[in-house]
C-alpha cells in the first residue's frame, strides 16, 4: 500500500517527528482521533524502513504500539485499557504535544540564526607575561587529562549497550498468518497468550498482544482472514476467508 | 541618561583605582572592552568595589546609554559579554571575508531550542520530547561553544545544559527572554518536559555526553 | 551629544545593509571595535559608502559621543582605533592581574593536558578530546604564556601549539616526557585525536549538527 503522504523515509529522525509529521500533514491536532487516523501510515513505514538505526528501533516499535492502542480502542471501543496503557497514551499525546512545540522554537531559531550575529571585540595582540597559576603542577595536569580521556571512552562505548534483540512486526506477521493457516479458528487470545516474550527491553507482554492485533488488522485489511467479535468482551475469532488460498502479506 | 547609583564615581575617594573619574558604567564598559570575551558579573563587582545590587544598577544603566550606538550588551545569567549592536551585523561582516559556517541543521535547532526555551534542560528532557538520543547534537553544540554544561546543584551527576553568550550572539539577541515568541514557547516546552522528570528516559549517564 | 552629520542614517533608503538604522558613529563604532586595530579612514568611507569629508563630520560626532565614557578614539591621519579610555588604565591593569592571577580551573588545566600530552595539538584536536569548546581556554593560555602558537609546517593556515619552556619549568620537567603516566596518556588522547581527524571542528566551517 502506498504511502497517502510524500513521506521521505530517510528524512526521518526519531518517530516523533514522523508521528508530528503524518498529523501535520492532515492538518490534525493531536488527539486520539489524529493518531488513530496515523496509526496505519506509521506502521507502514516502520515496516517499510529496511535498515533501521538499531537503537532507534524500540523507540518505534514502542510508538507503533501505543498508536495500534489507540487505534484498536477506536475500533473496539469496549476494549479496556489498563492504567499502564493508558498512562503510555498520555505520555505520547504530551511528547507530541511538547515537540510541536520544541519544532517551531527550531524554526524561529532557525529563521534568525547566524542572521544578525553580533560580533566579538577584535583580537588585540595581548601583552604576553609568564603567570602560571597556584593550580598548576603536573600531577594536576594528568589527573585532568585521564578525567577526560575517561568521559571520552564512556561516550564512544556507549552505542553498543543500546542495541538488544527486538520483536519485528514482520515476525508476528509471519507466525499469525502460519497460526491462520493451521487452525481454521483460532481465538486472538489464545494466540496473544502463546506468544512468548523476546526479551524487547519493552514491555513484552503488552507489545505482543498489540502486534499480534495489528498483524490481525493486517491480515484483515488484506482479506486473508476474517475477525469477528461476539461479545463486547469476547474473544475475537479469526478464520480463514478462502481456505484454498495463500494469504497474501507483507 | 545615567541616574543616582551612577553618579556616584567608581573609586571615588580611595585610592582604589587611582581616584579615577568613571561611573560604574563607564568602567563597566572599558573592562568588557579590554576582556573581549564575557565576564562573570560577580568579578566585575570585585573589581568595581561595589555590591551586586549596585553592580545590576550600573548594568542597567550601561544597557540604557547602548541604545542608537554600535555595541550592545549580552546578559546571560552569571556573565555580561559586550559585542556588536544586532543591526551592524551586515556592515561588520564586511571585515572579514570568509564566514563562518554557520548552518546548524535540523537536529542542532530542534536541540539548542529545547535548551534555549527550557533553561536547564538535561540530556533526558531533549531525548523525551524529541525522541531520539540526542547525543550527537548535544556534542557538536558543545563543540560549537553554543552551549555549555552546568552542574545540577541537586544532583552531581546530572548534567543541565545553558545557552552560552556566544549562542546568543549568533541569534542576535541579548537575553533569553527576547527569543521569538518566549514566553508562549518557553511554556509549551515546559510544562511538558517538566511533567516528564519522573519518565525521563536516556540510559545515558549525562557525564558521559 | 551628536549632532547633524550623524542624523542621516547609514544605509538609509538603499539595500546596502540590509536599511538598517544606524547612524554614521554607530556604525564606526561597531566596525572599529570588531576591528581590535587601527582601521584606514579610505576603508571605512567605502563601508558606510559614504565621503570622506561625510566620514570625517561622522568621526567628530562619534569622538564627542565617547566623552565620559569608558572608550576613547585615537585618530591618525589616516587611520583611527578604539581603545580604552586613558582614565582606565588602572582598571584595566587591573583585570589583566586578576586574570593572570587565577587559578587555571578545569578547563584551563584540561587544555593545557591535551597539549602537553599531545605535542602540536591543533584546536580541533583539543575541542574533540575534551568533547567542548575550548577556544576562551586557549586564549588564557596563550596570554598567561604558558602555551604558544606554532604554523603547521604542512598547512599554513594551522596553528598547532604546545607548551612553552616557562611552562615546562614551572612544571618541573625537562622534557614533557617526563610528565606523570606519560606513555599511557599520550597514547590515549593520540587514539582519540586519530579518529577524529574527519570530524574535526571548530576552525573548519560544519556542514551540519
Amino acid at each position: 500500500m502506498p504511502l497517502d503522504f510524500d513521506i521521505k523515509t530517510d528524512t526521518y529522525e526519531g518517530p516523533l517527528a514522523l508521528a508530528l509529521d503524518l498529523i501535520e500533514a492532515r492538518k490534525l491536532l493531536v488527539n486520539d482521533l489524529a493518531l488513530g487516523t496515523i496509526t496505519d501510515d506509521f506502521v507502514q513505514h516502520v515496516r517499510g524502513q529496511e535498515i533501521f538505526p538499531v537503537e532507534e528501533t524500540a523507540e518505534f516499535i514502542g510508538i507503533a504500539a501505543t498508536l495500534i492502542l489507540i487505534k484498536s480502542k477506536s475500533l473496539l471501543p469496549d476494549l479496556a485499557l489498563t492504567e499502564e496503557e493508558s498512562a503510555d497514551v498520555d505520555d505520547l499525546k504530551r511528547r507530541l504535544e511538547a515537540y510541536a512545540k520544541v519544532r517551531e522554537a527550531a524554526a524561529e531559531l532557525g529563521r534568525i540564526y547566524g542572521k544578525q550575529v553580533m560580533y566579538a571585540a577584535g583580537e588585540r595582540a595581548p601583552e604576553v607575561f609568564f603567570a602560571p597559576s597556584k593550580d598548576l603542577n603536573a600531577p594536576a595536569l594528568a589527573e585532568a587529562l585521564a578525567r577526560v580521556l575517561a568521559a571520552r571512552e564512556m561516550v564512544e562505548e556507549l552505542p553498543e549497550k543500546r542495541v538488544k534483540p527486538m520483536v519485528t512486526i514482520e515476525e508476528m506477521m509471519d507466525k499469525l498468518a502460519k497460526r491462520v493457516q493451521t487452525a481454521m479458528n483460532l481465538s486472538f487470545k489464545d494466540f496473544a497468550g502463546s506468544h512468548k516474550d523476546p526479551s524487547t527491553g519493552l514491555r513484552a507482554g503488552k507489545v505482543g498482544i498489540i502486534v499480534s492485533f495489528l498483524a490481525l488488522l493486517e491480515l484483515v485489511k488484506q482479506g486473508a482472514v476474517a475477525a469477528e467479535q461476539f461479545d463486547p468482551h469476547g474473544d475475537i475469532r479469526i478464520s480463514h476467508t478462502t481456505p484454498s488460498a495463500t494469504p497474501h502479506y507483507g | 541618561m545615567y541616574a543616582s547609583p551612577g553618579a556616584r564615581v567608581v573609586g571615588e575617594g580611595r585610592d582604589s583605582y587611582n581616584s579615577l573619574m568613571l561611573t560604574p558604567p563607564a568602567a563597566l564598559e572599558a573592562i568588557l572592552f579590554a576582556a573581549g570575551e564575557p565576564v562573570e558579573k560577580k568579578r566585575l563587582a570585585q573589581m568595581l568595589e561595589i555590591s551586586v545590587a549596585d553592580l545590576s544598577l550600573a548594568i542597567v544603566a550601561f544597557e540604557a546609554s547602548l541604545a542608537s550606538r554600535g555595541l550592545a550588551l549580552i546578559n546571560t545569567d552569571e556573565e555580561i559579554e559586550l559585542r556588536t549592536a544586532p543591526e551592524a551585523a551586515e556592515l561588520v561582516k564586511k571585515l572579514w571575508e570568509s564566514e563562518r559556517g554557520r548552518d546548524l541543521g535540523k537536529a542542532g535547532l530542534e536541540t539548542l531550542a529545547v535548551i534555549a526555551y527550557q533553561e536547564g534542560a538535561t540530556r533526558g528532557d531533549i531525548d523525551w520530547v524529541r525522541g531520539v538520543n540526542s547525543s550527537a547534537s548535544v556534542r557538536t553544540l558543545l563543540l560549537r561553544g553554543l552551549i555549555e554544561r552546568r552542574e545540577d546543584p541537586t544532583d552531581k551527576r546530572r548534567a543541565r545544559y545553558a545557552l552560552t553568550s556566544e549562542a546568543l550572539a549568533h541569534l542576535g539577541i541579548k537575553r533569553l527572554t527576547d527569543l521569538p515568541r518566549h514566553a508562549e514557547l518557553a511554556r509549551g516546552v515546559e510544562a511538558h518536559v517538566r511533567t516528564s522528570d519522573v519518565a525521563a528516559t536516556s540510559d545515558v549517564p549525562e557525564s558521559a555526553v
